[in-house]
């Protein structure tokens, strides 16, 4: 008997993410919730339709100095810079609890190459440790803020983005998706890129850059200075990212970026999103991606829809 | 028995009270079974402010008290957090998830003497502490250290307890006018001795240094902006004095807020950020 | 006798903003306080730094069609579409209470071609009817967002940046300011074109793109579907920009996003502004703008600071 | 005398009285006494809902009755906002700007016959309209229309006055089984009558068509999204059937919220879009 009858009885919440079936649209972002061990104790995380782990490299990396976090008006800033266990350590000690409760994975990697990517996504394809792969392009807490020029992401480079998707590409026969910076003048370029290098689908967003400077002390409030902004405060401007790339995509998007309510996730799906992913929120209400869930599955009753593909990308201009 | 990590509970608790016991420090005592049956002394709690989306993170918040069905939080207003709270009347119900964290260890039996040093409101997690180490026979003294006598808080408490009290004021405005680092020294702590502290950063660090000058235990309760609560954003860190990469960062939330302070890198802790 | 003695006694707040000499730092952003006379009912206006207008435009403009807000966590999205006045009417009718009253006057100009601008600039300056001119070249809001691509702004476009700024430049003699968009990968390019331009400052931010889907109706909030974010939720976005700038820059910027107090205003300078802007936050509190103003004085009180200027760029990192 | 605009004030108000007085529709009574002496029927005041940041917007709310010192609020909880000004304890104080906006002539005598439309919350500016009209001597006919019975507000309020009051109810619940402009109809308004109409947009336009239908006065209240009150974000803006582009809209804070109805554009106006 499945775990939880009444999520797989309503088959209706299914959505193929880019050749990940994924049984309900309902994942989490990367970076807010761990290696999903974290959360199980307050809901059963084989419910989403797939839990996202926090960006893997090949390295265990300790991150940025301290302080990494603060609070802004209806957000937060972090500069945690990627602090993980590195690859093996997952693949010994994160990914078998993943594998026995029986969750979808979406594998995030980090890399600082193609070639490193290819490793990462080899590996966890080897292990079985992941059901698709995502690829972040776009940490914007990598990079030495103090150098005069803005650190160059490879997500705000379209060429850098098609020569290290099709070298992911050629390395997985998982479903692979690529995840971006908002930092871009016009989120179409990045997005077509990604397509252009053969991957499943895009994820949108990664925080925005912003910083925070503490007047009493005059300095800046994230050792690192510049961090990057998530939560509900830039949901907007997520909702419009992902309803731009829609519009010329055909490859699938996972939507990010202050989603706290199924309300909030709807927005997302009417914008084009075949998948969503609750993060920041998490913070607040550690169930919020199942709230998130069951709102979504009240929705469809309220609104008689008989499956949620039927939201996707279903605003009404 | 180490306090934690055990089960953790995400309950909607009633505030049964919440009074201002001094100047802008505050109790609130709420009812929550759960949380209170599995909380150990130095353990925390993530509460939410406000029930709109402003704050967006919740406040971490020791537990000062344990009781039976209920919990008691001693708390200063130190910002918009911390002034919703204070404004929240009895009768309503707040969303409180814990208990989190790595608290005191009250059982070991290694140290004859046992020294407890607040400082200002860092005082907030002693109360619990003092009462489970007399509960098994140990009667620790403590040292209540404030900027003024107003912030002294807690020296009823343990003086019926039966602690001895020690209390120092930055003005003499009550007690002796000292750091709590210099009482500490003065009370000759040895290798027999386990120190607790919890209070600012530099007050931490002073203690600590005193302490292990002194050639005692030292254990620090630590603060840090925190996201989650639960060691999954990594925000709450603190340099840790392991070499290895994958050590270098303790998350003050689960693998504290108690640590040995030998675990601590303090030098490489920037107490201009400090919060 | 000066209107209010208690401001003109603090010599320490007066900055020179790239030729027009403020009293203060503080002034409003554009299109968040009408022509001043508004909000003359609250405070005296007088007292600001300077006024900066609504962005004037060569013919009245009766802007988008309405819904053009929506509340965002934080924040809102606006889709006016720069309805105003028009130049004209300006002139005769606006302008003269402004003068009137001795407001120093920052006169926002909006308009579709460098010739338009030219004839906007000019005619402030021959008329008086303003101290400085800000030009908006990346008002969100004035193209149809349905077009598959996403709009592209003057200030999107470094070279075009360059080839107004210098045409609006040799049209007027008074201080010019060039208004940017957030909406590019790196704040410093069109920061340093408007440099290139011989603009005399640089006003960062205008609003962010976003969107707001109603999932009642799987409609649109604003019927011209994107709007422009501004409001708390965007300061660290826009404190960042203006640290960013600030350091590649040598003429004087205008910080603007989500400033509501003093603290958040000292934050701009200390990034690296030389005057900030108040703007959403008047929506709320309208009297904001005076508020942060007086806050500033008692944070130089209480820090023992003697000119405002010292904090001009003044973060320790 | 139309009402506004005069003098605006910004005045932090003491909650007298907030309280429940049907299934989520509050009154709340405010001491105001510098916006109560200006305030005209049909005006309105922008609230603060939240000391905090968030909702950031205020609420625009009509004033329901006006006082010596005081006004009264009635409203609908519909969403964050009004839910938060629903759990203002009276004491407390909230920041309120106001009178604003153009209000009811109260003081025309071109009509011999005055009707009040309302559909449910929109009631809430009449009150002070009755209550106006019957001070110098107009005894206006009120027609409350509302989806059931429970949303039926302020029925004895006019008929205290001397009101003749028809109610009607999407549901047959209460009164009639019909809509406010059907009532309106069936009263049989003429060139001498005066209609205001308050309510949700889609019962302000068939209202209004059958008032002019009849060869009526109809003066409508409408309702925006506003971000300023002040006529100067230009949000709030309706399409007007002026031609001229200068004129094509009307900001419903500053123009209105009363609007003569020929002055609206309703064909303009998208009904999906509508708060
Ligand atoms: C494990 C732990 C236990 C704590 N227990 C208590 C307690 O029992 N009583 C008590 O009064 N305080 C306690 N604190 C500190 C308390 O969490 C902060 O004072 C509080 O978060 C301030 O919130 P604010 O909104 O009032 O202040 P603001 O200054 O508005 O806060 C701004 C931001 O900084 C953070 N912040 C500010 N000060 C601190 C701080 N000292 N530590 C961590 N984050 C901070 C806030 O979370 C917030 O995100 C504890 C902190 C930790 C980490
Ligand atoms: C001039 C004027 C006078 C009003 N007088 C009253 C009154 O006396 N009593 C009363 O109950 N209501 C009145 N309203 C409507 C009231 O302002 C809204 O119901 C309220 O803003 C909803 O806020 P919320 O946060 O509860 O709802 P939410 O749905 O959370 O609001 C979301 C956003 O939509 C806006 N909004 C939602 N509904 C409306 C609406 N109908 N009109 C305008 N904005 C809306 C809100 O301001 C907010 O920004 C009036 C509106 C206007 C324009
Ligand atoms: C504390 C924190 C850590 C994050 N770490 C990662 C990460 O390791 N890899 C990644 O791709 N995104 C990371 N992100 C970005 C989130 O996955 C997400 O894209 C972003 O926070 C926007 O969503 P939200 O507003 O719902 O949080 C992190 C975000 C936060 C807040
Ligand atoms: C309702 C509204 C109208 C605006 N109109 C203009 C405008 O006409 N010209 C302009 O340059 N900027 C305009 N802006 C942008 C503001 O001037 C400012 O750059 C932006 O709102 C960010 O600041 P804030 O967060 O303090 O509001 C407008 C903003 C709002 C909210
Ligand atoms: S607060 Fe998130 S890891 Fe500690
Ligand atoms: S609400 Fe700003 S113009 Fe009407």
């Amino acid at each position: 008997m499945p775990r939880d009858a009444t999520d797989t009885d309503d088959m209706n919440l299914a959505v193929n993410m880019g050749g990940l079936p994924m049984k309900n649209p309902v994942t989490v972002a990367s970076g807010t919730f761990g290696y999903g061990q974290e959360y199980n104790q307050y809901f059963d995380i084989t419910r989403l339709g797939a839990v996202t782990t926090k960006s893997l490299s090949l390295k265990v990396r300790a991150g940025n100095k301290p302080p990494r976090l603060v609070e802004t008006p209806a957000g937060l800033l972090n500069a945690i810079g990627l602090q993980n266990v590195g690859i093996e350590t997952y693949l010994s000690e994160k990914a078998p609890f993943l594998r026995k409760q029986g969750a979808t994975i979406i594998g995030n990697i980090y890399g600082h190459s193609p070639d490193e990517y290819v490793e990462l996504a080899s590996r966890l394809e080897q292990e079985s440790a992941a059901d698709a792969i995502e690829a972040n392009l776009s940490c914007p807490n990598v990079h030495d803020a103090k150098t005069a020029s803005g650190a160059v992401l490879v997500s705000q480079d379209p060429d850098a983005i098609i020569e290290y998707t099709k070298a992911i590409r050629s390395a997985t026969t998982l479903p692979l998706f690529i995840k971006l910076s908002p930092n871009v003048a016009d989120i179409q370029e990045p997005a077509l890129a990604v397509q252009e290098g053969g991957a499943d689908g895009v994820c949108l967003i990664n925080t925005l850059l912003g910083m925070s400077i503490n007047p009493k002390t005059r300095r800046p409030r994230l050792s690192n200075i510049v961090g990057g902004l998530s939560g509900p405060a830039i949901r907007p401007v997520a909702v419009k990212m992902v309803w731009d790339a829609a519009r010329v995509l055909s490859i699938p998007i996972i939507g990010t970026g202050g989603i706290c309510t199924a309300n909030d996730a709807i927005e997302f799906l009417l914008a084009g999103a075949t998948a969503v992913s609750v993060g920041s929120m998490t913070f607040r209400q550690p169930d919020a991606p199942m709230q998130v869930l069951d709102g979504i599955k009240t929705y469809l009753k309220q609104h008689r829809i008989e499956r949620v593909e039927e939201l996707i990308g279903a605003m009404e201009v | 028995m180490t306090g934690g990590p055990g089960a953790r509970f995400l309950s909607d608790c009633e505030v049964l009270a919440n009074d201002e016991v001094a100047p802008e420090q505050w109790r609130m005592r709420l009812r929550a079974p759960s949380i209170a049956a599995e909380a150990k002394p130095g353990q925390f709690c993530m509460m939410l402010t406000n029930p709109t989306q402003y704050p967006f993170l919740r406040r971490p918040m020791c537990f000062e008290q344990i009781f039976d069905q209920e919990v008691t939080i001693l708390y200063k207003v130190e910002g918009e957090g911390t002034a919703l709270m204070a404004g929240t009347p009895p009768g309503q119900r707040i969303q409180v998830q814990g208990p989190l964290g790595i608290g005191f260890d009250t059982d070991d039996d290694a140290f004859a003497r046992h020294i407890i040093v607040a400082g200002g409101i860092g005082v907030a997690s002693f109360p619990s502490l003092a009462k489970a180490l007399t509960a098994r026979g140990v009667i620790p003294e403590v040292i209540i250290a404030a900027r003024h006598a107003h912030l002294i808080l807690c020296e009823d408490f343990f003086r019926e307890l039966g602690c001895e009290v020690h209390v120092a004021t930055d003005d003499g405005s009550l007690g002796e006018q000292a750091f709590a680092c210099d009482v500490l020294t003065r009370l000759k702590p040895d290798s027999d001795t386990r120190v607790y502290a919890c209070g600012p950063m530099i007050m931490m660090k002073t203690t600590s240094d005193a302490a292990i000058a002194a050639g005692a235990n030292c254990v620090v309760s630590l603060e840090a902006q925190m996201a989650c609560g639960d060691g999954a954003c990594l925000g709450c860190v603190v340099e840790s004095t392991e070499e290895a990469e994958g050590e270098a960062m303790v998350r003050v939330c689960v693998d504290g807020p108690v640590f040995d302070t030998t675990r601590i890198d303090w030098a490489a802790h920037n107490l201009a950020y400090a919060p």
